[in-house]
């Protein structure tokens, strides 16, 4: 084990330490805040319970960033192609990004059912907007200079994508999909919200109106588990695929 | 079998009770219903969804109604669940208050906008509470109340806040609205659209005889009730909806049979304090045979 | 032919070249030689549509073209290779991208990069070569184009003297066995003397062709020539007047 | 009016329109997904209820972008600088965006009371993930060479900061800025859920509770026409400051 | 005097130089020459520190250092202007980063633009400016250094042969009047023998001085002086032995 990692473990040991501290010598009821004890405890003890909820909920959140990346994708490269087409959705893509789910959700439930399609479709809106935008400005940031070398090459569209413009923006494509695989645990919760019979956030809505809190962090815990795990991934592949640099 | 979606006004919880005896039971599928049961992510949008025809029934609240029907909804009432309001107005005992005048001058909190701060309102003009601060404190109810950032709040169920609070070790009372000048009225309720009020019409009429047969077994064995609604729904917890369900107990619906008269009491006061813009004639609003 | 007539680029108020005629005869190797900063490069940019004209007509074989960027293949001043593509992948991306047959381009890229002394290097990536390495692997991908007409920005500056004239031979074989026609930037005039069949001084800005030699001896030619020896002190006093005044 | 504008327009228009005959010909009630011209009638109609409110969410806004850049632009800032507190930051990060805010409400409350603070701060919350990254992406992102060339001319820390990766950096930071100002309309609604007395939030809660949806669709488009002004308004910046593009 | 000794760089497989050892005379001026691809810009990276060095001793003025990149100014191959800074802030970064005093640096970058021919570009981007006005302006940024030595990869490749003489003369007077001890690399044979006191020419990979000249020729040199064309042709065979084989 490297200094690094030392470092790394240290801080947030002590980030736990602070808040088992902060509970105990405040006295924060555990129905406020519990202490890390009682929800890593829970987050175990509670398994059980927890794991096919998790399941669910995992399960919601890689089809929703397969859907989100399914539309992000070309939808960005479109929005490149054509400006007045980027002029045209920029408003779209913002005003959806200020639209609550309870507003929605009823037209989700007519659209859509009850079933896993609706909390995919928020988790993916949720996800879609960064991976988009920071796609689009990979896209954009390529020096004008080499768009035209491969103009002169006679290249056409789609093989300056491939060629050029992907490998130019994929630094920026992993930094938008780091960002959205981190949201799109908060994305499959919210989407839950839209009459879920399972799922993590299912639980915590449920486990919140019943006050008990630890079960909710627990829940959290698990969701940031699953949240890391996906960023992991992500850096594993962008070291992967991003070589040069 | 008549195929039917009941959407819930909110989760699943022992409020819920009798419709999930009758489903265990096979009280629905002996009238030739096969009932499906879904939970919203919004306290209005069961309301909403049946007024459209999307889902054949919800679980509402007769305030909501009344306003839906104020706003135009094209909703009918045809059963009901509660039959008096659980909503109170909800204080921490040994804090000095014993009547609403004690809360001059204090800060209350209120659950949901648009509702209850219009009751709070009607129940502080109503109670000679002529000076006090509303706070919307949304549902962090225990948590507002022990920090003590407000003194009462208008919105907690006094079968179910209570129970938790007591659990945390807080000591809870309340003011119930209907001792305290508000109109008597019932709590939860089934509502559906036009639509389906008249192709489901004798498809509903079964589905609340076998809830009202749900809510009879619920008072006759207690204890084997809230076995079969705990199989039901896993994720309760035991110990707290034991408790809920004793105190729930008493206000599940006696008859399915909906007051015109109680109901048109309530739409009065609703247009009176500003509940509704505009007034609502019940008649239009309840689906019965006769009253 | 190439033929150009009444060229002009202007940025915002600096004008780079005013009503500038150039012509390339089909087959003949065109060296344009000048200083520093005076509008070469970016005449070989508004000839190939990199950055747009403000007047003029630029005409290759009779048809008159907006610019020539589907007709020429260019070398520019910077070698432009892409950091994640190894050598090879670079020099073959011409053919990927339809500016070249495919058959038998990868053992023509093979060739060259023996030719061109980067045998071993094919799998290396352009951010762990030399300049030299670079420029050259640019240049092999430049000659990869399968088009007449090959405009070439300072080819072999970043080169040491023998691999230069290596290439300088290389260049010659490229007009005379595969019959381009060659129009070449550089500011070496030894290299301007040895290669050209027509070598154009142009001065300052606003860029004009200043003084225009026609070299009609045998190539390969041998710098100490007299003849070619008395056209470079002739070139170099031109040059001399055109400079810098401080 | 040039040609792209005019396709942009058109674009919106038609959106629009298929919004509008999607409610007439589909007859989808009101309640559910009221028609454009209502929604757009009753913002305008409602102004005098809608702008006091549209003000405090805005306020709630800027304040939240501020604090937001206050925390991630050092925050981001030192990961950089140290590749240890950013193994050691990245997973709390990550955690904090797997945190819904029904699950932090409480503390919220209890710490800051009811006021603007708590809202401020789930906007800062919301906001403040994709800055810090895409602004870390960005410093990362400045080739070695320049940074050797730096070394060599011993300029400090600092120095590198203001005059190397800072501006190379900027292109990522206004990027993530955008996707920051766009999900901060939702931020600010969410933090107003905990309990706010003013906002479009609050008054989106409880027209929905009034079953007044053409209300909450017209507080939406107020909300998306502020995101859209900011999102202008970073472009307009942007434009400004990245000049050498 | 910059002492060099024993110094190993290896790429992964790839040994770009071993037990290499050169030193370079306090006030000289020594320049050095090879074939592309041999390893110069590499030995450049590994005395200023930009990339770790596998073995060896580097000292400066009899002490020890790990590099010298607090010690020299480094000219590197590239040009590498911050694409946001005009040409005169580009050129002033050493003093704002503190590598130079700030009295009169001012003044002395504008004389130096004025003698470079950049007056009137001082607030052009890098972008608007060619290839060689790119690299004058490196130029200008690596004397704006204060440093003794001067490290220099192929300062004026991209310049044409005027404005290349007359920094040639630039160079001089920089080693004359200023005292500077000055290293560099270059491809052009002339300007080794014009400018240098000491000339190395170096082998291909594994890179090691495989001749060294000792010129004591009074500066400013004249090319057509008969010693100095005799070393040149022998320079050039000596590369030529080294040049890449087909
Ligand atoms: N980062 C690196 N990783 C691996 N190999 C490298 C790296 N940098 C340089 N090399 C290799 O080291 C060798 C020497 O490169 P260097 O840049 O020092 O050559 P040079 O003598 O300066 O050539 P030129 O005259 O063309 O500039 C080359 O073969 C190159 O492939
Ligand atoms: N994009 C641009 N915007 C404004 N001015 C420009 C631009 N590109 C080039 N220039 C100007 O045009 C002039 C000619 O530049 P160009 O690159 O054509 O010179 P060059 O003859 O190729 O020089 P070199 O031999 O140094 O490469 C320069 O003075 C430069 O400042
Ligand atoms: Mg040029
Ligand atoms: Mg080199």
């Amino acid at each position: 084990m490297n200094k690094s990692t030392l470092l790394a473990m240290l801080l947030i040991a002590s980030v736990v330490a602070i808040w088992e501290a902060l509970c105990r010598v405040w006295a924060i009821p555990v129905f406020i805040l519990p202490p890390p004890t009682r929800v890593f405890a829970t987050a175990i003890v509670r398994a059980d319970l927890l794991l096919p909820h998790a399941g669910v909920t995992a399960l919601e959140i890689v089809s929703g960033i397969m859907v989100s990346l399914g539309v992000a994708v070309p939808l960005s490269m479109w929005m490149f192609a054509s400006p007045s087409v980027e002029k045209a959705m920029a408003p779209l893509l913002v005003t959806s990004q200020a639209v609550p789910v309870f507003a929605v959700a009823p037209l989700l439930v007519v659209w859509l059912g009850y079933g896993m399609a609706s909390k995919v479709l928020m988790a993916a809106v949720i996800i879609f907007f960064p991976i988009t935008i920071t796609l689009l400005e990979g896209f954009k940031s390529c020096d004008a200079e080499y768009r035209v070398l491969f103009d002169l090459m006679g290249a056409t569209f789609w093989k300056k994508m491939r060629f050029l413009y992907w490998p130019w923006a994929l630094p920026h494509f992993f930094a938008g999909l780091k960002v959205g695989v981190s949201v799109a645990t908060i994305g499959a919760v919210i989407g839950e919200w839209v009459g879920a019979q399972m799922g993590l956030g299912y639980l915590m809505i449920q486990a919140n109106a019943r006050l008990k809190v630890d079960l909710v962090f627990a829940a959290i815990l698990w969701l940031a588990f699953m949240g890391l795990t996906m960023w992991g991934l992500v850096g594993l592949v962008e070291r992967r695929t991003v070589q040069w640099k | 079998a008549e195929r039917l979606t009941l959407m819930l006004d909110w989760f699943p919880n022992v409020d819920h009770l009798p419709i999930y005896l009758a489903q265990q039971r096979g009280d629905f599928a002996a009238r030739g219903l096969e009932i499906r049961i879904v939970s919203p992510s919004d306290t209005a949008d069961a309301l909403k969804l049946a007024a459209s025809g999307h889902v054949d029934m919800a679980v509402s609240y007769e305030p909501q109604a009344i306003i839906a029907a104020s706003e135009g909804l094209t909703v009918r009432v045809f059963g009901r669940l509660i039959e008096h309001p659980l909503t109170t107005l909800l204080f921490l005992r040994n804090r000095g208050i014993e009547a609403p005048r004690d809360l001059i001058g204090k800060r209350i909190g209120y659950t949901v906008p648009g509702l209850m701060d219009v009751l709070l309102e009607a129940f502080a003009k109503i109670n000679g509470i002529d000076d006090y601060t509303a706070i919307n404190v949304g549902f962090t109810i225990a948590q507002s109340l022990t920090a003590g950032r407000v003194d009462a709040i208008m919105g907690p169920f006094k079968t179910y806040e209570t129970v938790v609070l007591d659990h945390l070790g807080y000591n809870a009372g309340y003011f119930e609205l209907e001792k305290w000048g508000i109109p008597d009225y019932d709590e939860l309720v089934f509502v559906c659209g036009t639509a389906a009020a008249t192709r489901h019409r004798a498809a509903l009429q079964s589905f609340v005889e076998a809830v009202q047969v749900g809510i009879d077994l619920a008072r006759q064995d207690p204890a084997n009730s809230l076995e079969a609604y705990l199989k039901a729904v896993p994720e309760a917890d035991r110990r707290t909806e034991t408790e809920a369900f004793r105190l729930t107990l008493p206000y599940y619906a006696s008859h399915q049979r909906l007051s015109t008269v109680r109901w048109q009491q309530f739409a009065d006061f609703a247009l009176r304090h500003d509940l509704i813009e505009r007034p609502v004639n019940v008649d239009h609003l309840l689906l019965q045979e006769t009253e | 032919m190439l033929d150009v007539t009444g060229l002009t680029k202007k940025f915002d108020d600096l004008t780079v070249f005013e009503r500038f005629d150039i012509t390339v005869p089909r087959r003949g190797f065109t060296v344009i030689i000048g200083p520093s900063g005076c509008g070469k490069s970016t005449l070989f940019d508004v000839l190939t549509g990199v950055v747009p004209r403000d007047d003029g007509v630029i005409s290759w074989q009779g048809k008159s073209f907006d610019h020539l960027g589907g007709q020429a293949a260019y070398m520019q001043q910077k070698d432009l290779l892409l950091p994640w593509l190894p050598l090879m992948d670079n020099a073959l991306l011409p053919v990927k991208m339809g500016a070249a047959g495919m058959a038998n381009s990868r053992g023509k890229a093979v060739a060259l990069f023996k030719r061109l002394g980067l045998r071993g290097f094919e799998s290396y990536l352009p951010g762990k070569v030399s300049g030299g390495m670079r420029q050259r692997c640019a240049l092999v991908r430049t000659l990869m184009f399968e088009r007449e007409l090959v405009l070439l920005d300072e080819p072999l500056s970043a080169l040491d003297a023998i691999t230069r004239s290596r290439l300088q031979s290389l260049l010659l074989m490229l007009q005379s066995e595969f019959g381009k026609s060659i129009l070449m930037i550089t500011h070496d005039i030894e290299e301007a003397i040895l290669l050209g069949d027509q070598l154009l001084v142009v001065s300052p800005l606003p860029m004009g062709v200043q003084e225009q030699y026609a070299l009609n001896q045998p190539k390969p030619r041998e710098i100490d020539d007299p003849t070619l020896l008395k056209i470079k002190a002739h070139v170099l006093s031109r040059l001399k007047e055109n400079a810098i005044h401080e």
